[in-house]
């Protein structure tokens, strides 16, 4: 048990804890904040996966590292993206939850 | 070794820790607190796993503008979010829990899988860097080996600048984000909007200087700009662009604009496209990264500043 | 000569799809429902001069259409492109004053390019698109009132035959897959099936499909629901032309040939059956059209198992005798069908204008000597020649009598509408059809290369072709008393089973809304999302 | 190495083009954004026939050499980049072109050149988020390299959300967030598989894996975890709780390319993965299970789709349903003998069917949209009237239903007809069965809409509104397209 | 020579921790924002400046040494910034905060 490995099983406890909030808390804001802890937990997989492969001297491969800055900065827009929805939702009186409207499809239907 | 191991362990509790309570916390402003202080842990994570400019970036942008993000929404939704009191059912619940941890456990079992040694690029990657005349494999990876990634990522940033605009209601088509600190009107952070930004412009600056050879980069860079100019603008010091604004709309554009005309250049005089000469690899970086800083920045900013809003006095 | 044929040839589904589409014209739209006795010309030009031609092919791979003309399609294609210009002629005449003649024009210019490109199409894809046409137009004719009724049959009928299709559709693709070449030719299909190790499975298939459409008991129910609703001039073709649809399919599928007694036998019982119940149903009918639909069953009923006989034994002429007797039958019902139509619209005074030749043509189904009928009797004659066929067969022509006199008494005691008297542009199609379905039998005997017809003269053969006729009559004049006195079946009689299989099926539809409604909350879907992940995985693991 | 040794060891002749298709509409969506709302539309309508030829050129270039592949920046695969188009990404190319272009000029009466006193927000996100969106999908068909068609897969969202709530109603807010939500879960397990890919083979080029790739834990959980989240994208049932109210929400020309498009991409990616990267890897259970959530799709969306009671959901509902059919490509592709994927028939066909759902489904919603205009509603119940006030639309609206059913010549015939021989001849029956009945539901729902709209007016309607006759063609022309491309000779 | 900048280092850096243990003990343990804040200030300002001024010795180049009080003088200013603001946000919360 090295610490990269320890690093590696805290990842995958991070994507199950953060998944657990994006799927079972009804608040939108706790939902994208639960989003950001999986990232980051599959971020950190990359993380392990570059320190394994540390080689020629390096004190990690390089390639998976640059993949989670990108990747970083991809999570970031879909924050402030979903962020700023989730406000405009507010300001239109959509609420802060998505299932009180779950079924905006089911709702015009004659009741046949 | 040993003293290292617990080091770790309690390192990688406290994350484990911090993430539990951001997902359980009450409230979502506490939540986002621990969030917060859950990237800052992380970046410690990095730093053991000699990533030193993954844990600049998550500093910088997972932490920090996500963590400024996430609080101004947590601060404007206080109010409804206490009326939700709606949960899923408790054997739902159950159900996810399992699930997650199903997941957990997978990959968990997958990670102790994984083939020791381990396949690693950082042997090709030290061997190519040369002709790239960087001297950070991380930057050469970003700037060369992967750059069309690098490229599209800006991409996807202006793009959902876009998105967010889009947001607004078409009376504020016309107006500026607005995101005022409820102290603005306070001295003492017109104070910090006053004195930090020259310190915050040298650092930026330092840092994307430096990314060619050591840690950091124009990314890093730019964060720390756009995060002084996010200090400007909150302290009331300065006004958000008119999203409609010419000269916006260029500096948005120009750093993708810049790298797409430099990698279609690379197309005719280096054979391919994004590839750039031998001899002068490095100089055509750089000048691809000062307009590329600019955007980020501006963008990053923007993407937190939010849609914009009828511009009536406050 | 064969490039002109082959023009025909294409032009018969090609020229009335064009009108289709000139439809979009408001103006040509308004003009269209007088001008539908155009849109068969090109068929019978085909019939007429395309028979035997070589085969044309439309399109590159994957979808080579082939369009030909064989003996059985030829003979078909002429008297149904007779029929369809008829009745086109009389339904210019009949929708006058119709707010929705423009859509009944469009559905009948969709039903007669599929139903005649049916009879050119000689590959199996051609053969399912014209099906499906067909189908579409003939369904969109029958709801055209838009009563309930029209719309309980509509829905009936478009369901059962797009059922047909989908099983057809199953069978053509197990014969595709088998083909040696990319084509897709109906003939080499047929020399593929002979030889297939999935023939049974696929000849049931194909028997399924064409028999639903020829209104085999039981897939029969159709058939009376949506001839009765139709109007008059759509009856007309759909009992007449669109029928045979079915019969031209087991014709062209069927090995022709060769001795498949079990087939043929099984064939030729649910033909008698849907003979002798169809008969038995109709004789319980009060409304003429309704009658006139049974007796169409009754009488593919015969067809087929002519066909199942000649199959049974392996006969190479059965197939052409059958198209034969059904070429006569689509003449007969076409003509009745116009019948009931210009009794309504006519007066009762002059009434014996429609019931004298109605008279005559009923006792021709029959067999009476000398009309059309008797020929296409004696065409089958070899098929019902021994013992047991033969009984039934006679059986079954004194039914028909039966039920067609049955017919006529119900026909005089139709209502009628106006006290006019009938236009001559309704009363001159009917007349025209009358005509042609006592003659054209006589002159087509010999083309169709059944030999001669005068044999049908000779002595025996008027004895054994009038006796059932009388046998019929005289139990006709038996029943006449108790013939209102039967009870009376609902029309498609096991069709009303289907009302509460329906209901049950909106129930099911509402509780499906409501499912939706539970999978589409966020946490549902998104657990279910990661359930689907470890199910994928758990799947992947080696057993 | 140095870039032109690796030209020379990977790059293939005419890959150029390759590189253009992508980096064109990525130009065209800097000049829209810089050059602002006046000239966005312009811009973005002058981008389109360009962007239509540069797909052109690559489908003759691969028809010439069978593949065309790239290495960006000259920097060979596991290092660098690659690029790589087949004959499937030449088609996909090409119908995203034309289905892009289409939706394009219908867009122009609605996102044209902002009028005096409209703000130009929805012009300016329009065709921004048009040209992203094409962007991504070019690059989501010709992309090799599992972080890259991350990266597309990303940029497919985030240029497809705001088409869904561009009007900012509370509604299309919600239905574009848990849209943007759900897709997100679904990028993260995506990429969580990319991850396990790299620690275990330290590649991400699918022609690499392809020779490297063992079984073991590695390879299932990343192929389970990116197959999961690769289905939540494309919506397939049960997956699909965001699709409905997001395309039927979005304005017509946006449902059009959301509903013709966007969830192809997703689609294609797993086709990629499966076929070209572990094509030795599935089990049969596993396509089976995928096979399963297919059929589900087919008779599960269909049947709502016979429910509703709004046209643009009864559409939207249907394209559930269509999306099942591409998913049983994998128990059909699946040989169980060698336990391989095998690209045949049964690929060919769920090509087929994307191909032509896209351009139906396209030409269904854009006439839906104008039927909606031309009413000021889309309840089918009060559809009678429409046959006289808009045959034209109705005319679009009938023969893409023509290409779902899957009646001969239509593309969806080709298609249907493939994938029901390859279940005919692998001997598995019940996925014939689902074909047929799907086909019979779908021919029920559409038969529906049809007979409504050729009924008389039923209430006292409303004054109709008028539509440009050019607004009207469009759908009928990819209708048009959609029905006759069985004839085109699309299959080899 | 060293071995006393050692022994500096390590006496100024336990301080320095030290100070940040009072810190935190009194975040847990004080009763209100402000008193917290005070607490927490003390840990940031003093304890953070004995670290570094501990590690000075340490720093190798003179370049270095700057770097790390600059990083000192920047978290002067912030905490002394959010310090002010917190304390604002308690006053208009009123005492019960």
């Amino acid at each position: 048990m090295n610490p990269t490995t320890l690093f590696g099983l805290c990842g995958a406890a991070l994507v199950g804890i953060g998944l657990y909030g994006l799927l079972t808390d009804p608040r939108l804001l706790r939902k994208i904040i639960a989003f950001n802890l999986v990232g980051s937990g599959v971020f950190l997989l990359f993380g392990v996966v570059a320190r394994r492969g540390a080689d020629a001297g390096l004190g990690g491969d390089p390639v998976p590292q640059a993949l989670v800055i990108t990747g970083i900065v991809v999570a970031f827009s879909a924050t402030a993206l979903a962020v700023a929805l989730l406000l405009r939702l507010h300001d239109a009186g959509g609420g802060a939850t998505l299932d009180d409207g779950a079924d905006s499809a089911g709702k015009d239907r004659s009741p046949s | 070794m040993s003293f290292e191991l617990n080091y770790e362990l309690l390192v990688g509790l406290l994350v484990l820790t911090t993430a539990a309570w951001s997902v359980a916390a009450r409230d979502s402003y506490s939540a986002t607190v621990g969030f917060v202080s859950y990237g800052l842990l992380l970046a410690i994570v990095w730093m053991q796993l000699q990533a030193v400019d993954v844990a600049l970036t998550e500093v910088a942008i997972g932490s920090g503008l996500t963590g400024l993000l996430l609080l101004g929404a947590a601060a404007r939704l206080r109010a409804t979010e206490r009326r939700i009191v709606a949960r899923p059912s408790i054997a739902l619940r159950t159900l996810a829990a399992l699930a997650c941890a199903g997941i957990s456990v997978a990959l968990a079992a997958t990670v102790l899988s994984l083939p020791q040694p381990a396949p690693s690029l950082a042997a090709e990657a030290l061997a190519a860097l040369p002709a790239t005349g960087l001297g950070n494999p991380v930057n050469g990876v970003l700037m060369a080996f992967r750059a069309f990634d690098t490229l599209l990522e800006k991409v996807v940033l202006v793009l959902s600048l876009v998105g967010v605009w889009s947001l607004a209601p078409d009376l504020g088509w016309a107006g500026r984000p607005r995101l005022l600190h409820p102290f603005a009107d306070d001295g003492v952070l017109k104070f910090l909007a006053r004195t930090l930004p020259p310190l915050g412009l040298l650092l930026g600056l330092h840092l994307m200087w430096n990314g060619a050879d050591e840690p950091g980069g124009a990314f890093q860079g730019a964060t720390v700009l756009a995060a002084m100019w996010l200090l400007v603008l909150m302290a009331g010091l300065g006004e958000a662009p008119q999203v409609r604004a010419r000269w916006l709309r260029v500096a948005a554009v120009a750093g993708p604009a810049t790298f797409l005309a430099v990698g279609l250049a690379g197309m005719g005089i280096a054979g391919a496209f994004l590839a750039y000469p031998e001899s002068h690899a490095k100089a055509l970086i750089l000048f691809v990264e000062v307009p590329m800083m600019l955007t980020i920045a501006l963008v990053l900013a923007l993407l937190v500043a939010g849609p914009p809003e009828r511009t009536e006095g406050p | 000569m064969s490039g002109a044929a082959q023009g025909w040839l294409l032009a018969t589904w090609a020229w009335p799809l064009a009108l289709l589409l000139a439809c979009t014209w408001p103006a040509v739209r308004r003009l269209m429902p007088q001008l539908l006795a155009l849109a068969p010309l090109p068929a019978l030009a085909a019939a007429l001069f395309a028979g035997g031609a070589p085969r044309v092919s439309v399109g590159g791979r994957p979808l080579e259409l082939l369009f030909g003309l064989d003996a059985p399609g030829a003979l078909l294609l002429g008297v149904a492109s007779l029929l369809w210009i008829a009745a086109g002629a009389y339904a210019g005449n009949y929708l006058r004053g119709d707010a929705h003649a423009g859509r009944f024009a469009a559905c009948w210019l969709l039903a007669a390019a599929g139903c005649l490109g049916l009879f050119v199409a000689a590959d199996l894809v051609s053969l399912y698109a014209m099906l499906a046409m067909m189908t579409i137009g003939a369904g969109g004719l029958v709801i055209h009132d838009g009563t309930p009724r029209a719309w309980r049959a509509g829905a009936t009928y478009v369901g059962l035959a797009l059922l047909a299709e989908s099983v057809l559709l199953v069978g053509l693709v197990m014969l595709a897959v088998e083909m040696p070449g990319p084509g897709l030719g109906i003939d080499e299909a047929v020399t593929t099936l002979a030889a297939s190790p999935q023939r049974p499975t696929i000849l049931a298939l194909l028997v399924f499909g064409f028999g639903l459409k020829a209104g085999l008991v039981p897939l029969h129910v159709w058939m009376p629901l949506a001839h009765s609703a139709a109007p008059v001039p759509a009856s007309a073709v759909l009992s007449g032309a669109v029928v045979k649809a079915g019969i031209i399919g087991l014709i062209r599928f069927l090995p022709s040939g060769e001795a498949l007694p079990a087939t043929g036998q099984m064939l030729a019982v649910a033909g008698f059956v849907t003979a002798f119940y169809a008969v038995v149903v109709g004789l319980t009918q009060r409304h003429p059209k309704a009658v006139l639909a049974y007796s169409s069953v009754s009488q593919m009923g015969v067809v087929v198992a002519a066909l199942g006989l000649g199959l049974a034994v392996g006969d190479g002429k059965a197939s052409m005798a059958a198209a034969f007797y059904a070429a006569h039958h689509v003449l007969v019902k076409g003509a009745l069908f116009l019948a009931v139509g210009v009794a309504a619209a006519g007066t009762k005074g002059r009434r014996g204008w429609v019931l004298a030749p109605a008279l005559v043509l009923c006792l021709g189904l029959g067999g009476l000597p000398f009309t059309g009928g008797a020929v296409a009797k004696f065409a089958v004659k070899d098929a019902f020649s021994t013992g047991i066929a033969a009984a039934l067969s006679a059986a079954s022509a004194a039914g028909t009598t039966l039920l067609m006199l049955h017919f006529l008494r119900r026909l005089a005691l139709v209502e009628v509408e106006g006290d006019r008297p009938a236009p001559a542009g309704l009363l001159l199609p009917w007349l025209a059809m009358a005509v042609a379905a006592l003659l054209v039998p006589w002159l087509l005997y010999a083309p169709a290369g059944l030999g001669s017809a005068t044999a049908a003269f000779d002595p025996l053969a008027l004895w054994q072709a009038l006796w059932p006729v009388m046998a019929g009559v005289a139990l006709a004049l038996a029943l006449r008393r108790s013939a209102d006195r039967l009870p009376s079946i609902p029309e498609g009689d096991i069709a009303a089973g289907l009302e509460p299989a329906l209901r049950v099926s909106r129930g099911l539809g509402a509780r499906l809304d409501g499912l939706d409604c539970v999978l589409r909350g966020w946490t549902v879907a998104s657990v279910a999302l990661v359930l689907v992940a470890i199910a994928i995985g758990w799947t992947l693991l080696p057993r | 190495m140095p870039p032109t040794e690796a030209l020379a060891a990977g790059a293939s002749a005419g890959g150029g083009w390759l590189v253009a298709s992508i980096a064109w509409p990525i130009i065209a969506l800097l000049l829209v954004i810089a050059g602002g709302e006046r000239l966005a539309a312009r811009v973005g309508v002058l981008a389109l026939p360009i962007g239509l030829a540069i797909a052109a050129a690559v489908a003759l270039q691969v028809g010439g050499s069978g593949e065309l592949v790239y290495n960006v920046g000259g920097w060979a695969p596991p290092l660098g980049i690659a690029l790589r188009a087949d004959g499937l990404s030449a088609a996909m190319l090409l119908v995203t072109a034309i289905v892009a272009g289409g939706s394009g000029i219908y867009a122009l009466a609605d996102f044209g050149p902002p009028r005096a006193g409209s703000s130009g927000r929805t012009s300016l996100a329009f065709w921004a988020s048009l040209l992203g969106a094409w962007a991504a999908l070019n690059l989501a068909f010709l992309g090799n390299d599992l972080f890259n068609l991350y990266v597309a897969l990303e940029m497919l969202t985030f240029a497809a959300v705001p088409l869904v709530c561009l009007d900012g109603r509370a509604e299309t807010l919600k239905a574009a967030l848990r849209y943007l939500l759900y897709a997100l879960v679904g990028s993260v397990l995506y990429l969580l598989g990319a991850v396990l890919l790299y620690g275990a083979y330290g590649t991400l080029d699918l022609g690499l894996l392809a020779t490297v790739a063992q079984p073991g834990p590695a390879t299932w959980a990343a192929a389970a975890l990116m197959t999961a989240g690769l289905l939540a994208k494309t919506a397939l049932f049960p997956l699909h709780l965001w699709l409905p109210p997001a395309h039927a929400g979005a304005p017509p020309a946006a449902s059009a390319v959301l509903s013709a498009l966007v969830v192809k991409g997703s689609f294609f990616i797993v086709l990629r993965l499966w076929f070209e990267a572990l094509p030795g890897l599935g089990s049969a259970a596993a396509m089976q299970l995928i096979g399963l959530l297919g059929a589900g799709a087919i008779l599960y969306g269909s049947a709502l789709a016979l429910r509703q009671t709004r046209l643009k959901l009864l559409v939207a509902y249907s394209t559930v349903a269509q999306i099942g059919y591409l998913f049983l490509v994998f128990p059909l592709a699946f040989d169980a003998a060698s336990g391989r994927l095998a690209a045949g028939a049964a690929l060919m066909g769920g090509l087929l069917q994307a191909v032509s759902h896209a351009l139906a489904k396209a030409a269904m919603f854009m006439s839906a949209g104008l039927i909606a205009v031309t009413l000021g509603h889309d309840r089918i119940a009060d559809l009678g009237g429409l046959a006289r006030a808009r045959p034209t639309s109705l005319l679009a609206f009938a023969l893409a239903g023509v290409s779902l059913v899957g009646l001969p010549p239509s593309g969806g015939f080709a298609a249907k007809w493939l994938l029901l021989s390859a279940a005919v001849a692998t001997g598995q029956w019940w996925w014939a069965v689902v074909i047929v009945l799907g086909g019979l539901l779908t021919g029920a729902y559409l038969v529906l809409v049809l007979m409504r709209a050729l009924d008389e007016p039923t209430a006292p309607a409303a004054p109709l509104q008028p539509v440009a006759a050019w607004r009207e063609a469009v759908p009928l022309v990819l209708a048009l397209l959609a029905v006759f491309m069985g004839l085109a000779g699309v299959l080899p | 020579m060293s071995a006393l900048l050692d022994l500096f280092t390590i006496v100024a850096v336990s301080a320095g921790v030290l100070f940040f243990l009072a810190g935190v003990v009194g975040l847990l343990r004080f009763p209100d924002a402000l008193t917290r804040l005070h607490a927490l200030t003390k840990a940031d300002n003093v304890g953070l400046g004995l670290i570094v001024a501990g590690l000075l010795p340490q720093a190798g180049s003179v370049l270095a040494a700057l770097k790390l009080l600059l990083v000192w003088l920047t978290v002067l200013l912030a905490g002394a910034t959010v310090g002010q603001l917190i304390a604002r946000v308690a006053r208009r919360a009123g005492p019960s905060a």
